[in-house]
């Protein structure tokens, strides 16, 4: 831990104290560097190296800074820097989408870090001028900081309804970076809702049942909207929409008593949904630059599985710890641990249907690249690397860390496999129906463009206007009047003046 | 006793009166020639009043009795500043007439 | 009762002779009228127990006014018509100075009909002032302030008006005028002398006198007579101020006569020089006033290089 | 140091920027040497003048110079914390602009004059930061008017003209309602000496009507040259000026007046609590507030780099006025610190659009795309000022908007927070597209009007080196904030002083 | 000492009309040794008090009274200073302005009428120095040669009927109390119609002479038609004479309810002197026209400041009057000299002229806009100091905020006609060149008195002082 505070402000400081903080870093770091050295060959032949490498390394910087930040500042300044350099990543095709999406992108990142300013200005008062983490969780909330902060948080972190700009973004930043952009910016949104947010507030409760419900809405909505697209890039993002919708169930989770439990899960989650989201992202580069051969897959689906918890991956257990929780936090009634159980199962089978179409649309993908896009090459290879060590990471971390482990062991009991099992095979049922039967929505469904994109539209136009209303210029033209004003004038002063003389003399003796 | 006093406030008046046609005069008339004599109008009109005002002391009864002789002292003052001045005046005029009479365009005052 | 009719013809007479000379239509007819209007204002002002003020009037105000403004209607040139003016611009300033006219009545005619505190004053002082005549005795030693800013404003109207005098014009004149203008040079000398020697005790003085030499220079002048009777002359320059001069400098002696005292006074005659302080500068005043006049009336512009030079300047601008 | 010595130190800075100007006017152009060593003579005597002086009011003393002016005011040239946050942030930012102007105006006509008038100004402003009563106040605030006016029209065109009538009616107008306002508060109460917590308690419940009156005409007064909403309109027609000009405009001599004004008028002749009594600290606030949301969204549709920046600056000076109305001590922190803040980050950016007129000829904003490749340096300055100006940490901007914020809290007023995440959000929609501009778009083809004023860099090394100078401080006064030497400490130790006065 | 003041001039101005060659010395030199000998009177009286005489001892009625309080000599000072300072800049640029010899005696002739006036307390005296003074003034505007003559005929004439006016304002004073010394009037006077009507004669007569509106018709073209020197001194000394005459009779003449009633006439007649007068000098295509009216707007401020003076009777207005008066004369002294510099230089008497003149008469016109920033009354200036006691006396009085307001309306005018010629200097498009290469001394001298004005500020605590004092 470094301690800035002699030279900063009070509380100032960089460390990795808390087992949070060391997972996240981990993680995010680990990200970080893979996407950089997939990006070393990925990105090579792009022009503007230089640009994006500096904001790669920019939003690295903030990411890491933020992570090890020890008080609210330091995590405010490297949010900042990350979300605006992040911009750079987003728009740095320069092509007519990605300038749109980085608009976007930045319209809200600029909200996000306003409402997140104001929170912590709100924050910092009630802490009476100091910023670390410690002092603040003793401090009491209110709702309009709540508010603010998962507002401000939200809109990085990408939950339904603040999720506008992700299925924009990511299809148009780079590979590489849509991979860090889901993979460590939103868990870094995420980590600022439980550093920001800390558990046990009694105001905080109050919002508990609300968050679980919108987490809820936000899985399912991902999935179901994510199946109406065909880019494959958008379909993830939309599964990364639904997934931060569990990721929001954990959190609100541990704003509950029951936060002890809760964390190793939510973090747990996090890195899981990282790493598999990155290796996701990067194949999905891979895959729409050249053919690839049919054993190449596997990259695809190992993660893809993880996420839709099959037995024996991460996910599953992460999903079965979840339903346990559901139990054992206390909730209010009306939200029976039986029906949420339900939701997950649901939940499940739409996270199966959402790989299933994703899957189609990657094989769509290859398709339309034509069998003559060249050979396997090096470059390819040390991408196809990049991504199978993520893969390894995914496959080893839930049997060596710990908590995972423990999690890990319990769903190899089979009525836990059933129940991890039965949703998969239900989609897998589903899928085979829909493409027996050729089921499908009228073909306008498909990729429509999100309104989002017209209402941002007009927000440029609105602060961007070419003109505005200005007070009209009164233009009275007086010269007419001064004329015949001097033509009144006299032109024998002597007569006139003495004439004067003598009419004051009348009017002033009369005034007398 | 009654006429002196009846003549002294017809002096007066007509003290008043050549001061009310000078003004007249200053005001109306055209020239600047004109001007100048009404000006010499008012002044005499403001001098006659002002001898009539020493007329006073000398009063009908005491005619040894010598009139004021402050007030004479002044209109002589008066005189000789109002033909100082008249003189600069009307050589103004003259060279005024000079140069305009080349320019008979420019309207006269 | 025959006096009060005296009184009213001759108001009658100088009422109807100033609106005539206002009203007239031609502005020689004004100018006759006007010194008609002196002269017999010169007249009332003998009836109202003022000799020597009438004296002046004619001398001054009758007979130099008139002059001056016959040689500014001959120096005008042509004589144009007067511009006929509207009933408006006739009228409105009628009736303003009609009611002004009856304030003024008003206000005049309430008048106490005492005379104030001065005159007795004056007669209490005579002894000290050196002369015998009041009038002489306010002018040059009670207000002698006032008399000597006077001949300022005499010789600054001068210098006025040689500025702005034109070159001089030389015209022949008749050879009848000029032999009767010669008779008359010494009688006009020796009447000057008469009237201001009589100033100190009774009617006549530095003016009149000096009008009055004036007035002979004058026509003497216009027959071409005194033609070293000119500004660039030094003496005449000399003279010219000469009354000034002699003035400021008794003014001066006198003060310095009564340096002795610990608060000199300023413009205080020693009592016992009074009476010659003051006939010194009344011969010098009548001298300068004469020139002065004179030179007011035949004004000619100096022939410095300077004014040449500028008088060529205009000529060139009004080309 | 004798302490007779000491009490002419005010004199003497002010002397010292003063004399040079005096002497700069009798130059000959051709002397160009000579200038740019007097020039930089006074610039290194006032720095070395304000050190002294600051160590010394670090350490608790008060300078105090006198002369004998009016019955009951005297011309009084005081040297405290505030005066000094002032006058260093002027002398320093002057020393910056000195070495930019001589850069700038290399081989354009009339220099003697120009650089005689900026130095007037810059005395003008530091005897106006030192001024220890209203009168004096007053005095050096007409002086800046006439110091000021050469400058804006210098270029002499009919634009330059039309701008500098503008600005002369306004700041004119102000001067004269300032004038009555003194005249009025001074017929109460005298004008004693700037103290902390002000002078005029004693008459508060006598003359309630007249102080209102008073405080309304002199806020108006101030308030043009700090160009507070209905009186705001010559600044942005004043951008014509040289950059320089408008560099030190903007960030220094004549909007930082009319806020310091504003500041000396709350805390040192009303001070707080009549303040309070009268109701006075409300509308000025909503006023401020107003403004501040004008401002900005005004510069939201100029198409001219300069006019934008005005109008910002519109916006940003109105931070420091709701910073002072906040009558919090820690809203106080935010509006001096932004005083110092606002003007490093406005004079950056006014560097930076110097250097893109004077080396590509750029105007407009829809000339910039691609700059930053031509230009790096100053883009990375333009950006790094433009993201102070939103107030994205680390910079110095979001120093003073936090305390602003943190103020705005403090004294219940969650309005003004609002306020200010809306203006940072108008910023940002105002700033932003220019840097994207500058670095995601090609560049649209040739540059207006090219000049090649270096061989190794962008640009001639004398307009660069201040503006990168006020860039680093930029980020240096963010992060190192709460160090001894920043001005948040001073502030801090400012407000400390104006707050325990009783 | 007061008599070398008067016998000076008087004796310069003689000796100048013999020897015509060393007349701009004799001028210079006496100017300059009644400068220091008004210093020393000044010095004199406000240590040892007014002080009154009564001429050549006479009984008092009888003689011509006097006093010297401290204004009198403050604007005796003022009038010799200026003098001196005229005289220089006349004889700097004799060669180029064609100035005749003619201007030696008169200008002082000019001072010892002034002087005479300053002093004089006796209603018939004042009457012949006023003549006088109208004389000089017209002979000296008629310098200018063909295109003054009409300009200067009218001003002479009006300003004869003015004198006339006033006399007659005299003679009915005469009449009722048979006096005419100001001292003794006052211990008799007596509110009636008479003396009612004979103030408002005598009034209007010297507001025809000063100039006040709304009788200043005659002004601009006489001030604007004479040579710079002539047109700094008439506009700086000549119209105050008058306005001093004004002064003496309503604040120690007028009784109390005479001067309520007249004040808001006053009030009123300054504040649309200054509305219009600055209006017209915004309008003027004419340099020194827009000095000229110039003069009249500034002159409202001295009818407007006697107007609450008589209103108030505040002696802070008071010094606020004499204030205006002095820091005008010398303001405008620099204005008509710097004005005068450049539309000779620049050949031209329209404003058009002076384009660019700050570029090419860098020293005139900073002298020019210098002068101009205490018309406008910048701090510290002597127009500043003017303004502020003029304020302070008017804050004094509760609830007045109709004249405050006024003023500072006024005060923009002021403002803008000044920097309407200072805006044109700026003007680089296309400057004016020089006829010739600018001299240098007489933009100094024009700029002396600026800076001189400037100077009153400083001053401002004793100048307050020996104005408060007076009681006049």
């Amino acid at each position: 831990m470094i301690d800035l505070s002699a030279w900063l402000w009070p509380g100032a400081g960089l460390g990795l104290v808390t087992e949070l903080q060391q997972l996240w870093w981990y993680f995010s770091s680990g990200l970080w560097l893979v996407a950089a050295v997939f990006s070393l060959s990925f990105m090579a032949k792009t022009p503007q190296k230089g640009r994006y490498w500096l904001f790669f390394g920019l939003s690295f910087a903030g990411n890491m800074l933020l992570i090890a930040a020890l008080d609210a500042i330091s995590f405010y300044i490297g949010f900042s820097v990350m979300s605006l350099s992040a911009y750079g990543l987003v728009v740095h095709s320069g092509d007519k989408s990605a300038r749109r999406a980085g608009r976007l992108y930045l319209q809200l990142a600029v909200m996000g870090e306003l409402l997140l300013f104001a929170a912590l200005i709100l924050r910092a008062s009630a802490a009476d001028g100091q910023y670390d983490w410690q002092s603040w969780q003793q401090v009491p909330l209110d709702h309009l900081t709540i508010l603010l902060t998962i507002a401000g948080l939200g809109l990085k972190a990408g939950f339904w309804p603040l999720h506008i700009w992700l299925p924009q973004a990511h299809p148009a930043a780079p590979a590489p970076a849509s991979a860090v952009l889901s993979g460590a910016m939103i868990k870094a949104g995420v980590l600022g809702l439980v550093l920001f947010l800390p558990g046990g507030d009694p105001q905080l409760q109050l919002w508990v049942p609300y968050m679980i419900c919108l987490g809820f809405f936000s899985a399912g909505f991902g999935v179901l909207a994510s199946l109406l697209y065909r880019q494959p890039k958008v379909i993830l993002a939309y599964s990364s929409v639904s997934q931060v919708g569990y990721v929001v169930i954990l959190v609100a989770l541990a704003w509950t008593d029951n936060a002890a439990a809760v964390l190793p899960v939510l973090m747990a989650y996090a890195a899981h949904h990282a790493v598999a989201k990155g290796a996701l992202f990067l194949f999905s580069g891979i895959n729409a630059r050249q053919r690839l051969p049919a054993y190449w897959q596997l990259l695809f689906w190992l993660p893809a599985l993880a996420l839709m918890a099959i037995p024996l991956s991460g996910g599953a257990a992460i999903k079965t710890a979840l339903k346990g929780l559901f139990s054992t936090t206390t909730l209010p009634g009306w939200l029976d641990s039986g029906m949420l159980a339900g939701l997950l199962s649901l939940g499940a089978l739409l996270t199966a249907l959402l790989f299933l179409h994703l899957a189609a649309m990657l094989r769509q993908q290859q398709r339309r690249l034509g069998p003559g896009t060249g050979r396997p090459d090096f470059a390819m290879h040390w991408q196809g690397a990049c991504v199978l060590l993520l893969i390894l990471v995914l496959i080893w971390l839930p049997w060596q860390w710990q908590p995972l482990l423990q999690l890990s062991l319990t769903t190899l009991a089979w009525p836990t496999i059933w129940t991890l099992c039965w949703p998969l095979v239900l989609a897998l049922l589903l899928v085979a129906l829909v493409r027996w039967q050729q089921w499908q929505l009228p073909p306008h469904y498909y990729d429509r463009n999100s309104s989002v994109l017209l209402w941002s539209l007009w927000l440029k136009r609105l602060y961007q206007p070419q003109q505005q209303w200005q007070m009209a210029q009164l233009q009275l033209n007086w010269r007419p009047v001064e004329r015949a004003l001097n033509r009144l004038a006299p032109d024998n002063v002597v007569g006139a003046s003495a004439l004067l003389i003598v009419v004051l003399l009348v009017v002033a003796s009369a005034f007398w | 006793m009654v006429e002196f006093s009846s003549s002294l406030n017809l002096f007066l008046a007509t003290a008043a009166t050549l001061v009310a046609i000078g003004v007249y005069g200053f005001i109306v008339g055209p020239e600047p020639l004109r001007r100048i004599v009404a000006l010499n109008i008012i002044s005499a009109g403001i001098f006659m009043l002002m001898v009539v005002l020493a007329y006073r002391s000398a009063g009908p009864d005491a005619v040894s009795t010598l009139a004021d002789p402050v007030l004479h002292a002044l209109v002589l003052t008066g005189l000789v500043v109002a033909v100082s001045a008249t003189a600069f005046a009307l050589a103004l005029l003259a060279r005024l007439g000079k140069t305009t009479a080349d320019r008979p365009e420019e309207p006269g005052p | 009762m025959s006096l009060l009719l005296f009184d009213v013809l001759l108001c009658g007479l100088l009422l109807a002779l100033a609106l005539a000379s206002v009203l007239s239509r031609q502005l020689s007819h004004a100018v006759i009228l006007y010194i008609a209007f002196g002269l017999l204002m010169a007249l009332t002002w003998a009836r109202l127990a003022a000799p020597d003020l009438a004296l002046a009037e004619a001398a001054i105000g009758a007979g130099l006014t008139g002059a001056l403004c016959f040689t500014a209607l001959a120096r005008q040139g042509k004589l144009a018509a007067s511009p006929t003016l509207s009933w408006q611009q006739r009228c409105w300033p009628a009736l303003f100075v009609l009611v002004t006219l009856f304030g003024l009545l008003l206000l005049v005619l309430q008048l106490p009909a005492k005379p104030g505190p001065l005159p007795a004053l004056v007669m209490q002082q005579l002894a000290a002032s050196g002369v015998s005549h009041p009038v002489t005795a306010v002018l040059l030693n009670f207000r002698s302030w006032d008399t000597l800013l006077e001949l300022l404003v005499l010789l600054l109207a001068l210098l006025g008006t040689l500025q702005v005098a034109p070159a001089p014009v030389y015209q022949s004149s008749w050879v009848l005028s000029r032999s009767w203008s010669q008779l008359l040079a010494p009688l006009i000398i020796v009447l000057a002398g008469y009237l201001l020697w009589a100033g100190a005790h009774q009617p006549g003085g530095a003016f009149q006198a000096g009008a009055l030499l004036a007035a002979g220079a004058v026509v003497l002048k216009l027959n071409h007579q005194l033609n070293w009777l000119a500004w660039r002359n030094i003496w005449v320059r000399f003279f010219a101020i000469a009354g000034l001069t002699v003035f400021v400098a008794a003014v001066l002696t006198a003060w310095l006569l009564s340096g002795a005292l610990a608060e000199p006074v300023w413009l205080r005659w020693p009592p016992e020089l009074a009476k010659y302080i003051i006939l010194l500068i009344e011969i010098f005043a009548t001298l300068a006033i004469a020139i002065t006049l004179t030179l007011l009336v035949v004004a000619e512009q100096p022939a410095t290089p300077l004014s040449l030079a500028r008088q060529e300047d205009d000529e060139a601008a009004d080309g | 140091m004798s302490p007779f010595w000491l009490s002419y130190l005010p004199l003497a800075i002010i002397l010292s920027s003063l004399l040079p100007g005096l002497i700069i006017f009798t130059l000959k152009e051709q002397q160009v040497k000579l200038r740019i060593a007097l020039n930089l003579l006074g610039v290194t005597v006032k720095l070395v003048l304000v050190l002294i002086m600051w160590q010394a009011v670090k350490a608790g003393a008060v300078f105090y110079f006198s002369v004998p002016f009016l019955p009951g005011a005297e011309l009084v040239l005081q040297g405290d914390a505030l005066s000094l946050l002032f006058v260093v942030l002027s002398s320093v930012l002057w020393l910056a602009t000195t070495i930019y102007a001589i850069g700038y105006l290399e081989n354009s006509p009339l220099r003697s004059r120009f650089f005689g008038y900026f130095s007037l100004c810059v005395s003008a402003t530091v005897g106006l930061a030192l001024s220890g009563n209203l009168v004096s106040f007053l005095l050096f605030y007409e002086l800046l008017t006439l110091a000021t006016f050469p400058l804006v029209v210098h270029r002499g065109t009919p634009e330059a003209l039309a701008a500098g009538r503008r600005y002369l009616a306004y700041t004119l107008s102000g001067g004269l309602l300032l004038l009555t306002g003194v005249a009025l508060l001074h017929s109460l109460v005298q004008s004693p000496q700037f103290i902390p917590g002000g002078y005029v308690s004693a008459v508060v419940s006598e003359h309630a009507g007249l102080l209102q009156l008073a405080f309304g005409l002199m806020i108006a007064g101030l308030g043009v040259k700090a160009a507070l909403l209905p009186l705001h309109g010559w600044l942005p027609q004043a951008m014509v000026a040289p950059a320089p000009v408008s560099a030190l405009l903007h960030a220094v001599a004549v909007v930082k007046a009319g806020a310091f004004g504003i500041i000396r008028l709350v805390y040192d002749v009303f001070g707080v609590d009549s303040m309070q009594q009268l109701q006075l600290a409300e509308p000025l606030m909503l006023l401020a507030a107003t403004t501040i949301l004008y401002g900005s969204w005004r510069a939201l549709a100029q198409q001219d780099i300069k006019k934008r920046l005005a109008y910002s600056t519109i916006s940003q000076v109105s931070y420091i006025t709701v910073g002072v109305a906040m009558l919090g001590p820690l809203a106080a922190v935010g509006g001096l610190v932004h005083l110092v803040h606002q003007g490093v980050m406005k004079i950056t950016l006014f560097f930076c659009a110097g250097n893109y007129a004077e080396t590509l000829g750029v105007h407009k904003i829809n000339e910039l795309n691609g700059a930053g490749r031509r230009m790096p340096l100053t883009s990375v300055a333009f950006t790094v000022a433009a993201l102070g100006m939103i107030g994205i940490p680390p910079t110095a901007g979001f120093i003073s908007k936090w305390y602003l914020g943190l103020g705005a809290v403090a004294t219940d007023n969650s309005l003004m927070l609002l306020v200010f995440v809306f203006s940072g959000l108008l910023n940002a929609a105002y700033f932003l597209p220019i840097v994207y501009r500058l670095w995601f778009l090609p560049q649209g083809g040739n540059w207006p009007k090219e000049q090649r004023l270096s061989a190794t860099l962008e640009t001639h090394w004398m307009l660069l080196l201040p503006m990168l100078f006020t860039a680093v401080l930029i980020i240096l006064m963010g992060v190192f904030a709460s160090t001894g030497v920043s001005p948040l400490s001073w502030t801090q130790l400012i407000v400390e002083r104006e707050f325990s006065y009783d | 000492m007061m008599i070398l003041l008067l016998v000076l001039p008087l004796a310069a101005a003689l000796l100048m009309l013999l020897w015509p060659r060393i007349a701009p010395l004799l001028a210079l030199f006496s100017a300059a040794v009644c400068s220091f000998l008004a210093l020393q009177l000044l010095l004199q009286v406000s240590e040892q008090g007014t002080r009154y005489w009564l001429l050549a001892g006479w009984p008092s009625g009888l003689a011509i009274a006097w006093q010297a309080d401290t204004l009198s000599c403050l604007l005796i000072l003022l009038t010799a200073v200026l003098q001196l300072l005229v005289g220089f800049y006349a004889f700097a640029t004799r060669a180029r302005d064609k100035l005749s010899q003619g201007f030696w005696p008169l200008s002082s002739l000019l001072q010892l009428s002034l002087t005479a006036l300053w002093l004089s307390r006796d209603l018939f005296n004042l009457y012949v120095c006023l003549e006088l003074l109208a004389l000089v003034a017209v002979a000296l505007v008629s310098l200018s040669g063909r295109k003054a003559i009409k300009p200067a005929l009218n001003y002479l004439l009006l300003s004869l009927f003015g004198s006339l006016c006033y006399l007659l304002g005299v003679v009915l004073l005469y009449g009722a109390y048979g006096r005419l010394d100001i001292a003794g009037l006052v211990s008799q006077w007596q509110p009636n119609l008479l003396t009612n009507s004979a103030l408002l004669l005598m009034s209007l007569g010297l507001m025809l002479k000063a100039a006040l509106w709304p009788l200043h018709g005659w002004l601009p073209a006489a001030h604007a038609a004479a040579p710079a020197p002539v047109s700094a001194l008439l506009s700086a000394l000549v119209v105050k004479g008058p306005l001093f005459i004004l002064c003496l009779l309503w604040l120690q003449l007028a009784s109390t309810e005479q001067a309520q009633a007249m004040a808001p006439l006053f009030a009123g007649a300054g504040l649309a002197a200054l509305l219009f007068g600055g209006w017209s000098a915004l309008r003027t295509p004419f340099a020194k026209n827009l000095v000229a009216y110039s003069t009249v707007a500034q002159l409202g401020y001295a009818t407007l400041a006697l107007g609450l003076m008589l209103k108030f009777d505040q002696p802070l207005i008071f010094a606020a009057l004499w204030l205006f008066v002095l820091a005008h004369a010398l303001a405008k002294a620099a204005c008509f000299l710097a004005i005068g510099e450049m539309s000779g230089t620049l050949g031209g008497k329209r404003l058009t002229t002076l384009k660019g003149a700050s570029q090419t008469m860098p020293l005139a016109m900073f002298a020019f806009a210098v002068a101009g920033g205490s018309l406008i009354g910048l701090p510290p200036s002597g127009g500043f100091l003017a303004k502020w006691a003029l304020l302070q006396g008017l804050w004094l009085q509760e609830q007045q905020l109709f004249w405050p307001l006024a003023l500072v309306l006024a005060t923009l005018l002021s403002a803008a006609y000044v920097f309407r010629v200072v805006v044109l200097a700026f003007d680089r498009a296309d400057p004016v060149a020089p006829d010739f290469s600018p001299q240098v001394l007489p933009q100094w001298l024009a700029l002396l008195p600026a800076l001189a004005v400037w100077a009153m500020a400083l001053f401002s605590e004793p100048l307050l002082l020996l104005l408060r004092l007076e009681a006049l």
